[in-house]
């Protein structure tokens, strides 16, 4: 069930961040994710940042050992890909807003551009430690016909400090439909409860060990459900419900441990 | 409606198909997820005295639709932190049967005291894993030494013991006779079956691991030639697994001789819902052929 | 085009896929007919001392797409008869393995002589059906009892000498091993795995031997671990058989050190073109990997 | 693959000979059989003698144990199916003329009132030993537009002697575009030296010993054809170039014996 594919196209996205696109045949809607396999080292997931039928891409921020060696492909490599797996957001909102904090981007930009194209309109804050490390900053721009919000921790670009400060102030004095979310985990709790104040439904993509990827070896178990099946979007609803979000995940033993 | 409720070695179960080791078993919540969700009770993952981080990915391998291959490397976390796992479970009402592997006899007595401790109520035996090295199938390839394993389990705990074993060997029923006369309460058949998957393009197995076990469809005839052969040369309950999918699967394995199913590969193709699909169809099936009860059909295919 | 001819034991081979054991292999005329439809050899249906009706009907049974159950119970005009169907084969120009099978040493190195007079070109010897009674897997699962059957047949004859193995064990390559030892000249590997088929409806086995061999995809994975196991250990060719149905299952067998294949099932699920199809995508898959030839490619799985 | 089905009905067509009917889904063509499976007792191949759409049926001579059993079925009795199997008679011709001996009616009726409901002509030549013995009278006489003619041996109906005969005058006086026959094989082989010396291209139903039904066991091993799948229906030029066709069968063991 997995299908070989070289590495197509290889794009810096920032000085940590790369998208490699390949041709993979299977249909996959915004929100879902692949396991990509690197032979000889690892099978990982991750998002598809490009969702479009034929060409898709994945976007990758080094973070150990596998996507540090993702990062060093090249054009012509191949690597193995199964999937898509995983629930999608919602692409009915008229009024989007999305927040993405580091490689929280990958995840959100291909449903975001969706609701822009069915005429929905997007807003967009976007979070990274330093200005260099603001992913799809472009990409963002051009969808976000609500405009983009920019926030650094150092103060290199828009507001210094927190996306979550430029996100709860944004869903409390603009109407939303829906706020959709991926990043660090501390910060997409911190969303969750600004967004429930402010009444608006939110969706965060949430991550966790993944082996199987199909519900089946319970690695990804979180609270009740199986992130690799029942997520990875997860709406604010649901997460108020699990006591593991933004304190506990699980590590490759099945123990739980402090997030 | 025919009742479901079936009995293996003194625990009675609500319905006859239990959640599989190592399928949903990890944590507790999802234990309780599977009981609800319909299983007649749940078999834990298999714990070991340390936790075990498995292999590293890739560890599955899915073939169309009749087959799964896995190599997991029987990752847990350990003895000492699962119990709070079954607590969720055991709190959900859900009868828990804990899985437990080791290296020698003396691990396997130790792990069955712990077990015991959490309030599980029956200890698997997985002595039939064939890709941990070390483990499984090393062990319970040798009837002796299979023998020895159920005998210090069963002088370390009271809970009815069931001695899961291996279709890798030449004769299942050989090691489900060295069980029983070990004092094994019941025989799990089967775990999975050696096998491998090549990748013909990058030219390299597929799993990280190397071998890993067929499980699934493809498996079900191998299982119910196991449970048969069991069926006729022991006299303790079988608890049928391997490749059951559909209530027709369930009841053949029951007409073979086993009293209760464990269903593992068809959660991650069907669902969780497999649960009640294959309950509510067996019942129907049970209906049909006027048996009242589970234990009225057990092993109704051997009758000349 | 990569060159696909192969050599097991000094047999050159035009092709690498033969017909398989039991498959067409009644009648010379089937034989003759399979060569001309592609295959690279043809091995004969398993001979005995006498004509043998095997068990009655049903001797098969189909599931899905993906595997088939058969309990011939070894059919067979007999080594008095069969060597007019050999050489309607022969005068085809088709390279022929000659199967036997018997019930000890004796037997089956009077059978070799037998045969090698018929003017085939190899032996393979059944050690490994698994429902035949007397036959098969009870000799070929004791390696020493395998041993033994090898060197007398290597005693009796000059011909190059496949030993069929069994999956139905702990270790195949155990087997092999000792079949090496004992001066085989290639390892064929695997026959059926042991498996039952059960009837819901009538509540009885459906096969009327009982048990029955699983052969076709679902025994593939299984397949390709006995080989890979075995060209671990080994350093004869080996003969890779089980599930082989495209070219790619053909070049993951050779990956996974196979030098020649065996095509049964197949020929009845795809038709007697699937030695063209296999042949020519195997060809296309070299091509792609760059291997010149079936020898370059033979274990290349392996490299880490 | 095998469908367990109950006999829905029974009906002695004649004193040796039963049609039992089941309702078995599988789309089936005349000329072609299934494996009917006697549980406890043996699995042969009987053909089809109604293959509309749901009630199929199957008509069955007594010959040995398994066909004396299955005469004694009574209607709920379960039986094993599994098939269609082989080929069929092409149904193109306008002018046919069928010839039956014994239980080889139950084989080319469907396929004869098929022609003829297609507009086609139909003359059908029947045999069996005594006029008790004649399979489907009624069945061919409503179908047999261009007439039916009666042999048997014993006189007691229509000509004195074979139906060959009865054939043989058929093919010289009269024009037909195709003949099928099924019967006893030295029957069938006279009948293709008629029909050849006439120039008619003739189709026969041949029977073999059959075991898996789909070409793998060659216990059907007919020269180079598996009657199972290249049959049953062979066309008399294909049947020059076989020399077992009336001179040798295989008996279950695949020894090759008189016929
Ligand atoms: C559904 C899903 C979608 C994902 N999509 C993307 C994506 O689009 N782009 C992307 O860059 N990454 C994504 N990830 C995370 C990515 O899978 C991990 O970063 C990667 O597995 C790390 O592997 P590694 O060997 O490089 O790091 P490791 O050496 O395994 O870990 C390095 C660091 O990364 C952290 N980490 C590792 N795995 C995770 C995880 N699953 N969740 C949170 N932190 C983790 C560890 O805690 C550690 O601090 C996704 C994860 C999931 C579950
Ligand atoms: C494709 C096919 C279609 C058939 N269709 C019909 C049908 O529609 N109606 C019907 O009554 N019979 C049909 N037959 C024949 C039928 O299968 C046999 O009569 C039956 O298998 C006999 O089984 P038994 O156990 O009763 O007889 P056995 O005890 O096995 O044999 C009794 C006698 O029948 C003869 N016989 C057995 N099997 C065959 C055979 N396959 N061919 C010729 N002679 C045989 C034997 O030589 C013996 O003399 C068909 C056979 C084939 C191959
Ligand atoms: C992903 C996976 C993990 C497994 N882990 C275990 C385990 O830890 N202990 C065990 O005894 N069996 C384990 N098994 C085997 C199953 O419990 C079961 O015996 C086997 O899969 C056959 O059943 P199935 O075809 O219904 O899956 C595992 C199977 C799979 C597929
Ligand atoms: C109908 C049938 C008959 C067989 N008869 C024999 C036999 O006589 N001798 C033998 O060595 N193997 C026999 N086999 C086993 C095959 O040769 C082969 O090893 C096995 O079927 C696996 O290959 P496959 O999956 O390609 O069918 C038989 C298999 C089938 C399906
Ligand atoms: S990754 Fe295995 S259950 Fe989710
Ligand atoms: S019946 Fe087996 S090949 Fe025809």
């Amino acid at each position: 069930m997995r299908t070989i594919a070289p590495v197509v196209e290889k794009r810096w996205e920032t000085p940590s961040t790369v998208t490699l696109r390949f041709d993979y045949a299977p249909l996959a809607r915004p929100g879902q994710f692949v396991m990509i396999w690197l032979p000889g080292d690892d099978e990982v997931p991750m998002s598809l940042s490009y969702t479009s039928e034929g060409r898709k891409g994945v976007t990758i921020k080094a973070m150990g050992e596998t996507s540090r060696h993702l990062l060093q492909l090249e054009p012509g490599t191949r690597v193995g890909l199964r999937g898509p797996y995983g629930n999608t957001f919602d692409l009915s909102p008229r009024r989007l807003l999305v927040v993405a904090g580091g490689s929280g981007g990958a995840v959100v930009a291909p449903g975001a551009e969706e609701v822009r194209r069915k005429g929905g309109s997007v807003t967009v804050a976007l979070g990274a430690t330093t200005a260099k490390e603001l992913l799809f900053r472009e990409r963002f721009t051009a969808m976000a016909d609500g405009g983009l919000e920019i926030a650094t921790d150092d103060g290199t670009a828009g507001h210094r400090g927190y996306v979550t400060d430029v996100a709860a102030r944004l869903v409390k004095e603009r109407s939303f439909d829906a706020v959709w979310t991926c990043g660090p985990e501390v910060m997409m709790v911190k969303l969750v409860r600004s967004a429930e104040e402010a009444k608006v439904p939110i969706f965060c993509s949430v991550e966790r060990e993944m082996k199987c990827g199909i519900a089946m070896c319970d690695a990804c178990a979180f609270g009740p459900y199986h992130v690799c099946s029942d997520g990875p979007v997860f709406s604010g609803e649901r997460l108020r419900d699990i006591p593991d979000f933004g304190q506990f995940k699980r590590d490759a033993s099945g123990r739980r441990v402090r997030a | 409606m025919a009742d479901l409720s079936t009995t293996v070695a003194g625990v009675v179960l609500p319905r006859p198909a239990l959640l599989a080791s190592g399928i949903w078993g990890e944590s507790g919540a999802s234990l309780a997820a599977a009981f609800r969700a319909g299983a007649g009770g749940v078999v834990t993952k298999s714990i070991g005295v340390k936790p075990r981080e498995g292999y590293p990915n890739p560890t599955i391998e899915q073939f169309g639709e009749w087959g799964m291959l896995n190599a997991m490397g029987l990752p847990n976390p350990g003895i000492e932190e699962y119990p709070k796992e079954i607590g969720q479970a055991l709190a959900a009402g859900a009868r828990v049967v804990g899985s437990i592997f080791g290296g020698d006899a003396d691990e396997f007595a130790a792990l069955a005291r712990k077990m015991e401790a959490t309030g599980v109520h029956a200890l698997e035996l997985n002595l039939s894993c064939p890709h941990a090295k070390g483990y499984g199938s090393e062990i319970g390839q040798d009837p002796q030494v299979l023998a020895e394993v159920v005998k210090a389990v069963k002088k370390a705990t009271t809970l009815p013991v069931w001695a899961k074993v291996t279709p890798n060997t030449q004769d299942t029923a050989l090691l489900a006779e060295a069980a029983e006369k070990a004092g094994a309460d019941a025989i799990t058949a089967i775990n999975t079956v050696r096998a491998l998957a090549i990748d013909p393009v990058l030219r390299r197995p597929v799993l990280a691991h190397g071998f890993g076990g067929l499980s699934g469809p493809a498996i079900r005839p191998i299982g119910l030639a196991c449970v048969w052969k069991i069926y006729e040369r022991v006299r303790i309950p079988i608890v049928g697994v391997g490749g059951i999918t559909t209530a027709q699967d369930a009841y053949e394995y029951i007409l073979a001789g086993a009293r209760a199913l464990e269903l593992g590969t068809a959660v991650a193709t069907k669902g969780i819902n497999v649960f009640r699909e294959v309950h509510e169809g067996l019942g129907r099936l049970l209906d049909e052929a006027h048996f009242a009860t589970i234990e009225e059909a057990v092993g109704q295919a051997h009758r000349k």
